[in-house]
């Protein structure tokens, strides 16, 4: 086994790990953890399949290498969005889970 | 692989007007925001008109055409640039989204004003900019033919979506925001996972190079299976198909009355949108016949079951909200319509496009008839000063227009004639039929009953003479009226137009497109 | 083409007369002007009747869809007789609810039905039908409700639900049909002439007779008649019962496959119209309403109109359709002036009762076959299809039923004068009444010829009038013994089956509790999470599947 | 070659072995800080994976930034606010689910095709033409610029969905979530040292971006992280939401990247093409805008939304 195959094992069980946190945490900054958990996960998977397709030189396939930028990114506006919507939500009702509204 | 070069025919005029129905909000979302205060509104009024302007002259290019428009940005060819393309679908829904957003944006003025004496305010500053960020992670959907520059366009739309959610702030609205965010995200996480193993596997994002590698690579890649299975479940969390529905109604019901109509009406279509487009043009046709039918079956039990619910909701437009949830699941039966083995054989291209045009025309008029509805809602609850159905007795004497308008388009989401739900619903009907496929058709029908019932409940009241003359707690501006009663009247008017002329939304289907070409 | 013109002329002043209902002083207005809108349709059935031949169609699309509409001579005779009694009933409307609030809201629904109704007469393809089928039906719910008081209330509710339970029967029987039929082509000539070879000839046979049955008041889904009517408004009574019915009359006619021959559907249907003409009778005679005494009687006609359909249907015989299209216009002058009568009689002293009484009864025991009455008439039509066998006698056997049940209605409607000594009905409310009564009596004469009936002095011989008579006359002493004896009838209610559905409320409840609380199970956070997954995997489950 | 593969078989078990914590540490602080040390280590895998535009973004933006927002979310949370887990049921359905996932991507992984497809070749094979040397600054600026366009867009769009979780009557303010209540000496210090090495790393990394690893997401994220270190110390002040001169700093980026690519429509033959002559003066003035614009709006956004406190 390779190593690039070992950094893939180990994005799936990110996913996997990223997922169940997403789905059990009761806590929103638990499930916002969660969600990077699983989304670097899945970049890890996509960094790998980057990795396998270095080619001309490049020990990494560009594109994928410039996806996982632009990804990094979304995911960071997105952990923003969901940190200030859980700081209003902490401020007007003191709570900080999801599931107590039905 | 004859067939990708009729997709992109060398000399399409038009082709550049793509790159504006993108850039166009981008560009004017920027301006609004520097401009910022009474400018915001003033600059989506104007660019509105443009928008419509340019989607009428996609849709007539393309029709004109009978081809997909095309066009490389940057001149880089896809696998390694992205390209944008605009089929008969596409032309449609940015189409819809430009007349949708016309009306929202002429109904909300009157909500998002700045208030005399502010240079700018909170809530109308962030409407009309995430208004305008909506529509262009809207067109972005529908142009986009590169499946991560389409991951984008999806976070683009979710971002302006949930602030949108809780513009209003209240500890409720800003739960169901965040609900709607992380389950979005879910989903949106699911969508790129996908993305990865389909490029993976075949070293491409490109819809058409991947059907085409796709179809042409014999046993197919395990990991294009996955790919496919992940994205689509993505999708469907975002697309709020039960029993993925938990913060649809929250969310649709929270937002203000022209936020709900965007949400409703464009931003759930967009990912349903995008299973369309990696079902029939991205996976080949006999691998997805199993996956229709599981589609379905939770189309079939979201029509019941959120027509069931709303027929119990307290709220107007918690009842609206639900509907979408109903509604949304006609959308999956066409999966099962197109994609099925009796159809195939049988495509001498009279028969198999009925359920895609059904299919599409349900969207359409669905889009209009709620927003229109949800528009209506605001302005009873503005009126009233609550939404709560069991006061809604003796409105139509108050409020004439609006009742009418919401008559209008519960016309069409029930499907009576002569309305485009009805055109809809008769196609998918018979395309239920004519594949053997009748169980679909009780589905179908008895969704039916249960809108008439829940409209019914909203409408009797309100069309009721006893009782005490309800009191308005603020006059209703006529011209909002006129604004709701006209995009009713687009739902209504769908069904009119003779079923042949619906061509458009065929053109750039693989099969059709031999029929529009010489 | 100037034919097809007054075609469009016949629908069109309708639907323009509603627009100008959009403007609110033209709407407040309107009730006085309702005895207007039908009559362009009265002039261009009355054209049809005078001139030789077919009117001609008015298509559009005519090399694809065949989208449009047509006269034929049965849509001729109802679109005729239907306009009249529209008229009738909508000056009388103008007078009846003067004064009364929500005039206006009337009006716009009185219209909305008035130009359904009219339409399905004429309209000759799918679309049109099922678009005009539902105006009828679904508008006819604002007649139906008006009142506003909980029984209007109930009765409308009761009234939408079979009515789009009946609409929903239609879709699919039209796409059925649609769907069998070779070509494009929407008309319902094209699309019924390829029913028998359909692979889905009996549902959609059976889905047709469900959906034209419920709205024609066949058992057992005639309930929403005894419930409706007596709850509408007097002139909204008079054209539920005499033309809202007729379009489930005219739906068989239009959609029944007349040449196929088809026995088992024919015997079926005429088992299903007799079954309904007895059933009716027996459960009219427990009513004290004489609205709901007549509806009741609606019923039973139009099951006798039925049993001539199924019989031609099996014998593959057109002139079922001649002669049970002639008995349905009779039933709709006089059902029409009946009900008008009631409320006649109801704004009239007791004292001054008999000259509404008496044409009143012609009428009213013309539904047995009286002699020189339209309704004689109407038997005599009939009589040959019926024949001379079993179902001859079981139509003897319902003339008889039928004068039990009028002379019930007679004995009722005497009953519910107006309370205060000397009142007499305005000549608003009185005028429609005679001329509708007068219609009944008269126009089947006129008509005769397209009943299918020879010269009248056939009908004017000895052995025919007694043949007509001793039914009658039987009758009426039955309801003579029924006056004595009929405190001891159960009392049934109005909608009588409905009863049976008296726990589908809680029943309905609890399935929504039942639906809500597993909403609220599946909106939590983490089961939705799980089942998104599961989703998924079934998805990929699916695919790899198919891969094999 | 072993004896990597041992180095790697380490790394991604310590890797594994912090996502554990992260999701089971019995506080949210605790899982933070698992969380920051995590996405430091994930930065290392990026290297071992030949990613090195990758790691710099994910050590600034995924363990820098977001730790930083992530521990100012944790330190605000109410303490006993937690809300019950789910039933074991439940907890054991998603486990089995998740496991179910993550073992089939484990083989879709290990069944992927070989040798893996690439677009390498034809990434550099153009790249010259651009005059750029780094392939993924290629990717992002010229191939895929339509991508990197909204991208920066989706920045001013989150802004703007943040600003919009203010209060009506706090509009027009200053972001007030940074700002520590009384900043230590230490930090105080930490905020006037750093700042201009910061500045220097910030701009080296968006100029090298062109022929090596680097550019402007990554120059971007050092220099706002510099800003906010100033502004967590209260060294300088956050900007007012309502001014105009911000917020033509934030679209500045994107609005220059959209003029240049309508430009390309004469210039180049179509929409963000760049003219081959003078592709890259054009790239450079488009990255060093979009590092400024990012920059600001990396800080802004971990700045909050316009707070009461003034």
């Amino acid at each position: 086994m390779s190593s690039v195959t070992l950094f893939g094992l180990c994005g799936a069980a990110l996913v996997g790990l990223g997922l169940f946190g997403l789905i059990v945490q009761p806590g929103v900054l638990r499930k916002i953890l969660a969600f990077n958990l699983l989304g670097s996960g899945v970049l890890l998977l996509f960094g790998v399949i980057a990795r396998r397709g270095a080619a001309a030189g490049i020990g990494s396939d560009p594109v994928p290498q410039a996806l996982i930028i632009t990804a990094l990114v979304v995911a960071f506006a997105a952990t923003v969005l969901a940190v200030a919507l859980l700081r209003r939500l902490v401020q007007e009702t003191g709570r900080d889970s999801l599931d107590t509204d039905g | 692989m004859d067939s990708l070069f009729t997709l992109t025919p060398p000399a399409a005029w038009g082709a550049p007007l793509l790159v504006t129905a993108l850039m166009l909000p981008v560009a004017a979302l920027m301006l609004a925001f520097v401009l910022g205060g009474r400018h915001a509104e003033r600059v989506v009024l104007a660019t509105l008109p443009i928008g419509l302007g340019v989607a009428v002259a996609i849709a007539a290019a393309v029709l004109h055409q009978g081809a997909t428009l095309h066009y490389d940005l940057g001149g880089w060819a896809p696998p390694l640039g992205v390209s944008l393309h605009a089929d008969g679908l596409s032309a449609t829904l940015l189409l819809t989204t430009a007349v949708v957003l016309c009306a929202v944006g002429l109904y909300a003025r009157a909500d998002f004003r700045v208030p005399s004496g502010a240079r700018e305010a909170r809530a109308p500053l962030a409407f009309w900019t995430l208004l305008l960020a909506v529509w262009a992670g809207l067109n972005a959907v529908f142009l986009g033919q590169d499946l991560f520059n389409l991951y984008v366009a999806l976070e683009l739309l979710t971002f302006a979506a949930v602030p949108l959610v809780c513009l209003r702030g209240s500890p409720q609205t800003i739960a169901a925001a965040l609900r709607y965010l992380l389950f979005a995200l879910l989903g949106s996480v699911l969508y790129l996972l996908g993305g990865a193993l389909f490029y993976g596997a075949y070293g491409t994002l490109d819809i058409a190079l991947l059907s085409a590698r796709l179809a042409s690579g014999d046993p197919i890649a395990p990991a294009a299976l996955a790919a496919a299975a992940l994205m689509t479940a993505g999708l469907l969390a975002k697309t709020a198909l039960f029993p993925l529905h938990l913060w649809l109604p929250p969310a649709h019901a929270g937002a203000p009355a022209a936020g709900s109509a965007v949400l409703s009406a464009l931003v759930v279509k967009a990912s349903f949108f995008l299973i369309l487009r990696l079902w029939f043009d991205v996976m080949p046709d006999p691998l997805t016949h199993l996956a229709a039918q599981v589609l379905a079956t939770l189309g079939a039990a979201a029509i019941l079951f959120g027509g069931i619910l709303a027929l119990r909701q307290a709220r107007l437009k918690m009842l609206i909200a639900y509907s979408t949830l109903a509604q949304i699941g006609y959308l999956f039966l066409v999966f099962p319509l197109v994609a099925s083995p009796a159809a195939a054989p049988a495509l001498d291209l009279v028969q198999a496009p009925g359920a895609w045009t059904g299919g599409v025309l349900q969207l359409v008029s669905h889009a209009f008839a709620k927003a229109a509805m949800f528009m209506a809602a605001g302005l009873i609850a503005g009126a009233l000063g609550h939404d709560q159905v069991r006061g809604l007795g003796g409105l139509g004497r108050v409020l004439p227009m609006t009742v009418f308008a919401f008559a209008l388009a519960g016309l069409s989401l029930m499907g009576l004639p002569p309305s485009g739900g009805f055109a809809a619903k008769w196609l998918l009907l018979s395309a239920a039929i004519e594949t053997g496929q009748w169980w679909w058709t009780l589905v179908m029908l008895a969704g039916g009953l249960l809108t008439g019932g829940y409209l019914f409940r909203v409408l009797a009241p309100a069309l009721s003479t006893r009782g005490p003359p309800l009191t308005l707690v603020k006059p209703v501006e006529r011209s909002r009226e006129l604004v709701v009663l006209g995009l009713a009247l687009c739902s209504v008017v769908l069904g009119l137009v003779p079923l042949s002329s619906f061509g458009l939304v065929q053109i750039g289907r693989l099969g059709a497109t031999g029929i529009g070409l010489p | 083409m100037t034919q097809s013109g007054l075609l469009v002329a016949a629908l069109g002043t309708p639907v323009l007369t509603l627009l100008a209902c959009l403007w609110r002083p033209v709407r407040e207005r309107m009730l006085g002007l309702l005895v207007l809108a039908p009559l362009p349709a009265l002039v261009v059935a009355v054209m049809a009747l005078l001139g030789t031949g077919e009117t001609a169609p008015m298509i559009l699309d005519p090399g694809r869809l065949q989208i449009g509409l047509a006269l034929d001579r049965p849509g001729t005779l109802l679109l005729g007789v239907a306009a009249l009694l529209w008229s009738a009933a909508g000056a009388y409307a103008s007078t009846y609810l003067r004064g009364k609030p929500n005039g206006g809201r009337f009006a716009v629904f009185w219209l909305l039905t008035l130009t359904g109704s009219l339409g399905v007469f004429v309209a000759a393809d799918l679309l049109s039908f099922y678009l005009t089928f539902a105006l009828v039906s679904l508008a006819a719910w604002g007649l139906v409700a008006h009142d506003g008081t909980v029984r209007a209330r109930r009765a409308g509710v009761v009234y939408l639900l079979l009515a789009v339970l009946g609409e929903v029967f239609l879709l699919l029987a039209f796409v059925l049909l649609a769907v069998a039929s070779p070509g494009d082509s929407l008309a319902i000539g094209a699309v019924v002439a390829a029913l028998p070879g359909s692979p889905w000839c009996g549902l959609t046979l059976g889905l047709l007779i469900a959906g034209f049955g419920l709205k024609a008041g066949l058992v057992p889904l005639h309930v929403w008649l005894p419930i409706a009517h007596p709850a509408a408004p007097m002139p909204a009574s008079a054209v539920l019962s005499g033309v809202i019915v007729k379009a489930g009359i005219i739906g068989l006619i239009r959609f029944l496959p007349w040449d196929a021959g088809l026995v088992d559907w024919g015997q079926a249907l005429t088992a299903i119209g007799l079954c309904t003409a007895f059933y009716a009778v027996l459960i009219g005679i427990t009513q004290a309403n004489p609205k709901t005494v007549l509806a009741y009687s609606t019923a039973s006609q139009m099951g006798l109109v039925a049993a001539v359909f199924g019989l031609g249907l099996a014998a593959g015989d057109g002139t079922a359709v001649t002669a049970g299209t002639f008995y349905a216009a009779h039933h709709l002058l006089a059902k029409g002036a009946l009900f008008l009568a009631v409320g006649v009689v109801a704004a009239t002293d007791a004292r001054r009762l008999w000259p509404v009484l008496v044409p009143a009864g012609l009428l009213a025991l013309g539904f047995g076959g009286l002699p020189l009455t339209g309704g004689f008439l109407a038997k005599l039509a009939v009589k040959p299809v019926l024949g001379y066998g079993l179902v001859g006698w079981l139509g003897t056997l319902s003339a008889i039923g039928s004068t039990l049940l009028m002379s019930h209605f007679l004995h009722r409607v005497a009953a519910n004068p107006a309370p205060e000594p000397g009142a007499a009905a305005a000549p608003g409310l009185v005028w429609p009444w005679w001329v509708m009564c007068l219609a009944a009596l008269g126009l089947p004469w006129v008509l005769a010829p397209l009943g299918g009936l020879g010269p009248w002095s056939h009908a004017l011989g000895w052995a025919t009038l007694w043949g007509g008579l001793w039914p009658v006359l039987i009758g009426g002493l039955l309801a003579l013994g029924l006056r004595r004896w009929g405190a001891h009838l159960p009392k049934v209610p109005e909608g009588d089956l409905l009863v049976l559905l008296r726990n589908a409320g809680r029943v309905a409840a609890a399935v929504g509790d039942a639906i809500e609380h597993a909403d609220g199970w599946l909106r939590r956070w983490p089961v939705a999470g799980v089942l998104l997954l599961v989703l998924a995997l079934v998805l990929w489950g699916a695919m790899l599947a198919s891969t094999r | 070659m072993s004896l990597a593969l041992a180095a790697d078989a380490g790394l991604a078990l310590l890797i594994l072995g912090l996502a554990v914590w992260t999701t089971i540490a019995r506080t949210a602080f605790g899982a933070v800080i698992g969380f920051m040390a995590y996405g430091f280590l994930v930065a290392l895998v990026w290297v071992r994976l030949a990613a090195v535009d990758v790691a710099l973004t994910e050590a600034a933006l995924g363990s820098g930034l977001t730790g930083v927002l992530l521990l100012g979310a944790a330190a605000r949370l109410p303490r006993d606010a937690a809300a019950a887990r789910p039933g074991w049921g439940l907890r054991l359905a998603a486990g089995v689910v998740s496991a179910a996932v993550a073992a089939g991507l484990a083989a879709v992984v290990l069944l992927l095709p070989v040798p893996g497809p690439t677009l390498a070749p034809v990434a550099t094979a153009t790249l010259p033409t651009l005059g750029l040397g780094n392939p993924v600054t290629g990717v992002l600026i010229a191939y895929r610029a339509i991508d990197t366009l909204l991208e920066s867009v989706v920045l001013v769009l989150a802004l703007i969905g943040l600003w919009s979780l203010a209060r009506d009557e706090d509009w027009g303010g200053r972001p007030d979530a940074l700002r520590a209540a009384n900043p230590g000496a230490a930090l105080v210090l930490l905020a006037q040292v750093l700042p201009p090495l910061g500045l220097l790393v910030g701009v080296h990394l968006f100029w090298t971006g062109a022929i090596a690893p680097g550019g402007a997401f990554q120059g971007g994220t050092v220099l706002a992280a510099m800003w906010v270190l100033t502004l967590v110390a209260g060294l300088t002040r956050p900007p007012r939401v309502g001014g105009r001169g911000v917020r033509l700093l934030l679209v500045a980026g994107p609005a220059l990247f959209l003029a240049i690519g309508v430009a390309g429509f004469w210039l180049g033959g179509a929409f963000l093409a760049y003219p081959a002559a003078d592709a890259k003066p054009l790239i450079l003035a488009i990255e060093a805008a979009l590092t400024l614009s990012i920059a600001v709006a990396l800080g802004l956004l971990l700045a909050g939304p316009p707070g009461a406190r003034e």
